[in-house]
């Protein structure tokens, strides 16, 4: 427990972070990512877009799953969905970058929620496979509407541009997809002082109770994936600026089990636990393949054991975070920072 | 049928509730009437179908037929978020608390009907959906956290309370939802003589400094002879008895129902004691 | 920014903690300006060096093709550096890992050039080419090459700076076609292929140059990718009862069931794939019904014996085991990338990636030692030749059944 | 319309519809049992599909010897994974099981990969080659003599599921664990024989999957359409299992043949989703009643 943090208000304790050294540490990360830009390399700084990316991805996800309960295998489907209208956006109409990337993840959001009608008749895990479903067709629909998705071969898009840049290197897409990202995460996480975000709660721990409070199960529901959908919708749309080929091989079912990955490892029902999951698993592929660079000295056929390797880690991961530590990265998080606040004493 | 309360105006009306489940009848043409103002015990043998009365009236269940109003309102075809929203709170005979949540986010979750806040305000916080929750966090302080003596327990998680606090904090979320009726579904089983006592003053308080109606279900006799003003005797799905404690405590149906259900013995007891010990009041 | 914040900090936190958390911030700082640094020292190191990266599919469902592509790669960048490397500078190969992934593979350029100054780049797919496309002009000190032979690739305007080793698809199907209605004039074809982007490449065209030969295409088939069952398709083939079946979209599985099955019907038809069907390996991993399947294959098999393919010999001395078709590809790529180095360097000019591309343009009746077996001109971005080879699996080899075909020359 | 070409087709798509029948069986087994949906089913099979190919191809072991210890191993792995992955996981909520078996399935995946390789690869041919004609219909006498194996597997599942003492006991746990228990039946060893069970079955699919399309480490996406027969049969019915089986063949096999491949995935799809709209328990699945 930490002492000398008595609440002088309501405000002061409904707030994000109570403490000002939360503050301080918040403001010195908002710095890194200011200055990260001028001294990362472009590699790092794709790596860095592709997190934002996949954690603006894996918090809609976790939106669903982790606060509402509802398991999702189609946000890789709904990805797909608003990258798609931002690349059909940008060839056809040129509509500016933030223009396109709401309409996006509007679609995407419309998609999500008609997804999301069979809870009105289904839960749990029978909805988790309509999710399935849902990608199954979304890829049909993405492979065979040749005039409007291009087809099998997609749509190769020109760059946005915004103010008169031209967003063509992740070091101008950064100033893109960061801010929006940290947007996306500042609205989850006050969503959930809110009463929307405590009616998903409720939905997630008991459904039926949660009715007789006044939440109506269907609307907070079809929210939930509405709202899931354009985050992904989003996310996809800063994809496809980012990538700029979109074909309907590039979201795959796998990938929807990713973000489910990376919100289990991360931790389900947690602001933090999105991001620090969505960062982990996307490094972790990078990081055994640098582990590998590094051993080839003395295993010179490691390189053969790379991919295996990475899917049994993929697999590892979800099953270890599950069987150990369902709360995931973040509680482990919680936990080193309360060893640290209490160092030298024992918990 | 005689009672003083029957001239009050019904704040809740039961109507020839009928309830079956695949043939098997829970609820056979039930009907009784809460006065407002009052507090009105459902008592009867286990399995009589108290908790499924409750469901019907709380929407869960839907009756084959009959009715229920609300201050003379027919809410037969209002789902059930919405009579949350028209007064009608209840708790639940096995707690149905959100485990994951903080004592403080279960009681504001009693007032989602009431509020306002819309997605795009939530996900931006800053303007009106922060002024709506700091209006709901001083008014949960101030009403109810003092009110039910739960300041210390505010920012625990549920699931780490005893079973005691848990039952007060269902109260207090029931509260928070601006109930004109409130529904407990057994208050004070599972709890000890000192908790069962509390429970009594704040329903009574509840109830006076309110003005909330009461509608309980509830097995300890000594706590629903000492504070109701009306009790309903079901049996089988029936009512068998309707009227003041006294007079039901005396209707010789309602001894012979306990009698059948072997339980003559606890009630007698019971109503010599004045204030029952424990019961869980259910087979496990 | 730390200091000030560590200076302001009082009450709950141990002063000691407080420098312990400071010293963190500051190393993870350094850290990223570390990586920074080695930037400037990676390249200061490549100054004289030609650098050759590469997007290899090491791993994953590609892998078979990426091992092949990397050994042939390596085995040439080994040839030219001992004969003392292209004026003087040498050849340096910086190959990295993409397990066959889109995101993966822009990670390893990213790395690659952010680390190094490559002037020649293969790729490991149709989505990466495209993907890396306006990078690659902005970048414009390289040419790319890579393992896709996308019809949509050879563009020499939306793709100015890529080319292909090899004929694009369609040039494969109009290879396969030409021999087809050489042999049979009037033969009816189908074309079996999967709902890929890989797979619907060449269908359209290959439909409409069947017709500007005369041949009837009487039937096309799409199984859905990675389905093993195939006996309704099968049954859709005996319908149109073609002469000959064209693969397309394929490795290996479902071709072998295909075939066994129309065989068990009694079917004549004979089978043709294209160049990732061609391996040596994958057709004699078929089994026996392998024997007659046919395909187009724009380079010699490793065992070929031929009088003027010096190169083979090399490569036999190098590598006593067999060679895929994937490692021709990459060793005719590097090889090709190497001769426009050499002719951009022998002008004069700097390595950029439209003098490079330029240079490689030049090339006419070049002899590639050969690995193919007439001397080749890459006007545009792709290489219209190729040779029917026919499995023979009693002497488990591949044997030509045609000559060299050349879609160029004979104005097809 | 040309009925023999329709047929044929209807009897190649109830032919793959017995393997769908067999590894549904799989699934139902162990969802009646122990309430988990286990999404790495496809995993299952592909790996009884590596293991038959390591001691057929691998130690050129006669067909029948091998297929012995496939079920064997099959059996083992079933065990153990059950022990170690899901026994662990009792009282989680299903939704943390149902992503477990997901993680198994990579983890599956990956195993293969590493021991056999990623390349596909063939089967040694055991089933019989011979061509069928019913008439003038022609039935690839693979699928043929699958269609045979797994009907023989599923006929003698059903026996045993009905006379036997275990099956008696998977019976008794499914419709009710509390009253199995309080009957002295050993749940635990009971939730273990299911697995045990459904991956010898799953095994036995594999193996005829693989002798019909050969193997890869991506085959396991025969799963998803399995899991499109056990939601549209019902999750907890093995009758329901079977008739969706041949009924999500035949779609499959009329689909593609009619509308071409690209379609086949589509039609099961979307009849997934109608029967979750207007029968969400699917056609023979007994519908859960909701408790407070």
């Amino acid at each position: 427990m930490r002492i000398g943090t008595a609440k002088e208000s309501y405000a002061a304790d409904e707030s994000l972070f109570d403490t000002a050294v939360q503050w301080r540490w918040l403001l010195v990360f908002f710095a890194l990512l200011l200055i990260f830009p001028f001294i990362a390399t472009p590699y790092w700084l794709f790596m860095a877009c592709l997190v934002a990316i996949n954690v603006a991805s894996a918090t809609g996800l976790n939106i669903l799953t982790g606060y509402t309960g509802l398991v999702s295998l189609g946000q890789a489907a709904f990805m797909g969905v608003g990258a798609y209208t931002v690349a059909w956006l940008e060839i056809n109409l040129g509509t500016p970058v933030l223009v396109n990337l709401v309409a996006g993840g509007l679609m995407a959001g419309a998609a999500g929620m008609l997804v999301g009608v069979p809870s009105l008749r289904v839960k749990g895990l029978y909805l988790a496979i309509a999710t399935i479903a849902a990608s199954v067709i979304f890829h049909f629909i993405f492979a065979n509407w040749t005039s409007v998705t291009g087809g099998v071969s997609g749509l190769t898009m020109p760059p946005g541009t915004i103010f008169g840049f031209t967003l063509d290197e992740p070091r101008d897409l950064y100033w893109l997809i960061v801010p929006i990202t940290v947007l996306m995460v500042i609205g989850a996480a006050n969503l959930f002082r809110t009463r929307i975000g405590r009616a998903f709660i409720a939905i997630r721990d008991r459904d039926i109770s949660a009715e007789v409070l006044g939440i109506r199960l269907l609307r907070f529901k079809l929210l939930s994936f509405a709202l899931s959908s354009f985050y992904a919708g989003v996310a996809g749309g800063l994809w496809a600026y980012f990538f700029r080929v979109v074909t309907p091989e590039s979201f795959p079912l796998l990938m929807s089990i990713f973000f489910l990955a990376a919100i289990i490892v991360g931790g389900m029902g947690s602001i933090l636990g999105a991001i620090l999951g969505a960062a982990f698993m996307t490094m972790v592929p990078e990081v055994l393949k640098m582990v590998v660079n590094w051993l080839s000295p003395w295993l010179p056929d490691a390189v053969a054991l790379l991919s295996p390797v990475r899917v049994m880690v993929f697999g590892a991961l979800i099953v270890g975070f599950l069987l150990f530590e369902p709360q995931g990265l973040a509680e482990m998080w919680r936990r080193l920072r309360r060893q640290f606040h209490l160092w030298p004493f024992k918990t | 049928m005689a009672s003083e309360l029957s001239h009050g105006k019904p704040a809740l009306s039961v109507e020839r509730i009928t309830l079956t489940f695949g043939g098997l009848r829970a609820l056979n043409e039930v009907s009784f009437d809460v006065v407002e103002g009052s507090v009105t015990s459902v008592i009867g043998p286990n399995g009589a179908g108290k908790t499924s009365l409750f469901n019907a009236v709380s929407g869960f269940y839907k009756p084959s037929g009959g009715s229920v109003r609300l201050f003379g309102e027919t809410i037969d075809r209002v789902p059930a978020p919405e009579r949350a929203r028209l007064g009608l709170a209840r708790t639940f005979q096995n707690i149905a608390l959100f485990r994951g949540m903080t004592v403080l986010d279960n009681i504001k979750l009693g007032r989602h009907a009431h509020m306002s806040t819309g997605l795009l305000d939530a996900l931006w916080y800053f303007g009106r959906a922060r002024r709506e929750e700091l209006e709901l966090r001083a008014e949960i302080e101030r009403r109810i956290i003092d009110f039910l003596e739960i300041d210390h327990i505010r920012n625990a998680a549920v699931a780490a309370l005893p079973y005691g606090l848990q039952k007060r904090v269902e109260l207090a979320r029931a509260l928070a939802m601006r109930p004109r009726v409130l529904m407990l579904d057994e208050p004070v089983a599972g709890m000890n003589r000192e908790e069962t006592e509390d429970m009594a003053r704040f329903i009574l308080d509840v109830k006076e400094e309110w003005g909330v109606t009461i509608l309980m279900v509830e097995h300890d006799m000594g706590m629903v002879m000492d504070i109701s003003d009306h009790v309903v005797v079901l049996n089988f799905g029936e009512v068998i008895a309707d009227g003041s404690p006294r007079a039901v405590a005396a209707n010789p149906r309602v001894i012979e129902a306990y009698l059948g259900a072997g339980d003559v013995g606890d009630l007698r007891r019971r109503l010599q004691a004045g204030k029952g010990p424990t019961t869980g009041g259910k087979a496990a | 920014m730390t200091e000030e914040t560590q200076r302001q900090g009082e009450r709950p936190v141990s002063p000691l903690r407080r420098r312990l958390l400071g010293y963190a911030a500051a190393t993870a700082l350094a850290g990223l300006l570390g990586l920074a640094g080695q930037n400037q020292i990676g390249s200061a190191q490549a100054a004289e060096e030609i650098v050759f990266g590469g997007s290899i599919p090491l791993t994953g469902v590609f892998a078979f093709a990426g091992e092949g592509v990397h050994a042939g790669i390596q085995d040439w960048v080994q040839i030219v550096n001992e004969g003392g490397g292209i004026e003087g500078r040498m050849l340096r190969y910086e190959p990295e890992d993409t397990a066959y992934k889109v995101d993966a593979s822009v990670a390893a350029f990213k790395r690659i050039t952010s680390q190094f100054q490559p002037n020649l780049y293969y790729g490991d797919s149709t989505a990466f080419s495209k993907t890396i496309n306006p990078e690659l002009e902005r970048n414009g000190r390289m040419i790319m090459a890579g393992a896709s032979f996308a019809t949509e690739l050879n563009d020499p305007d939306l793709f100015p700076l890529q080319f292909m080793a090899g004929p694009d698809y369609t040039e494969m199907f109009g290879i396969l076609l030409r021999h087809v209605a050489d042999t049979q004039p009037g033969a009816r074809v189908a074309f079996v292929y999967s709902d890929t982007e890989f797979g619907r490449d060449p269908i359209e065209p290959g439909r409409e140059r069947a017709e500007a030969l005369g041949l009837e295409v009487v039937e096309t088939i799409v199984t859905p990718p990675g389905s093993v069952d195939v006996s309704t398709e099968v049954l859709k083939l005996r319908r149109a009862r073609p002469d000959y079946a064209i693969f397309h979209g394929y490795v290996q599985a479902p071709i072998p069931e295909f075939i066994s099955q129309a065989r068990q019907m009694g079917m004549e038809t004979r089978f043709m794939g294209t160049f990732w069907s061609m391996d040596h390996t994958v057709v004699m991993g078929m089994g026996e019904v392998a024997d007659g399947f046919m395909g187009v294959m724009p380079y010699r098999y490793y065992y070929d014996e031929a009088a003027d393919a010096p190169m083979l010999e090399r490569i036999r001395e190098m590598r006593p085991e067999y060679q895929s078709t994937a490692y021709m590809q990459g060793f005719l790529t590097a090889m090709l990338m190497t001769e426009a180095v050499e002719r951009t360097l022998a002008a004069g000019q700097d390595l950029t990636g439209s003098n490079l591309k330029a240079a490689l343009n030049s090339i006419e009746d070049f002899d590639t030692g050969g690995i193919i077996g007439v001397p080749i001109s890459l006007p545009g971005n792709s290489i219209p030749v190729g040779r029917i080879y026919q499995a023979d699996t009693a002497a488990q080899k591949m044997v030509p059944v045609s000559d060299w075909i050349r879609l160029d020359q004979t104005g097809g | 319309m040309d009925w023999l070409f329709f047929f044929e087709i209807s009897l190649a798509g109830l032919g793959t519809g017995g393997l769908y029948a067999l590894t549904g069986l799989a699934f139902v087994l162990i969802y009646k049992a122990t309430r988990v949906i286990n999404l790495a089913i496809g995993e299952l099979l592909m790996l009884g599909a590596y293991l038959f190919f390591g001691f057929a191809a691998g130690l050129a072991l006669p067909h029948w010897m091998a297929i012995l210890l496939t079920l064997l191993l099959a059996a083992v792995v079933g065990g153990g994974v059950e022990r170690l992955f899901i026994r662990p996981m009792l009282g989680e909520s299903p939704i943390s099981v149902f992503m477990l078996t997901i993680g198994l399935g990579s983890i599956l995946i990956g195993v293969v990969e590493l021991i056999w390789g990623p390349n596909p690869q063939r089967l040694p041919e055991f089933l019989p080659t011979t061509p069928l004609f019913l008439g003038e219909a022609y039935l690839s006498s693979k699928i043929a003599a699958a269609f045979a194996a797994a009907a023989v597997m599923v006929v003698a599942f059903v026996l045993v599921f009905r006379f036997w003492r275990g099956g008696v006991a998977l019976r008794a746990t499914a419709s009710d664990q509390a009253a199995a228990y309080s009957m002295g039946i050993n749940v635990p060893q009971v939730f273990s024989l299911a697995w045990v069970v459904a991956c010898v079955i799953a095994a036995a699919a594999g193996m005829l999957v693989g002798a019909i399309g050969g193997i890869a480490p991506t085959m396991g996406v025969f799963g998803l359409s399995v899991l499109v027969v056990v939601i549209v049969g019902g999750l907890d019915s093995v009758f329901g299992a079977l008739v969706a089986g041949l009924l999500i063949g035949l779609l499959e096999a009329l689909a593609g043949a009619y509308l071409g491949g690209e379609y086949k995935l589509l039609a099961t799809f979307s009849l997934l989703v109608v029967v979750l709209m207007l029968r969400p328990y699917g056609l023979f699945g007994t519908h859960e009643i909701e408790r407070l």
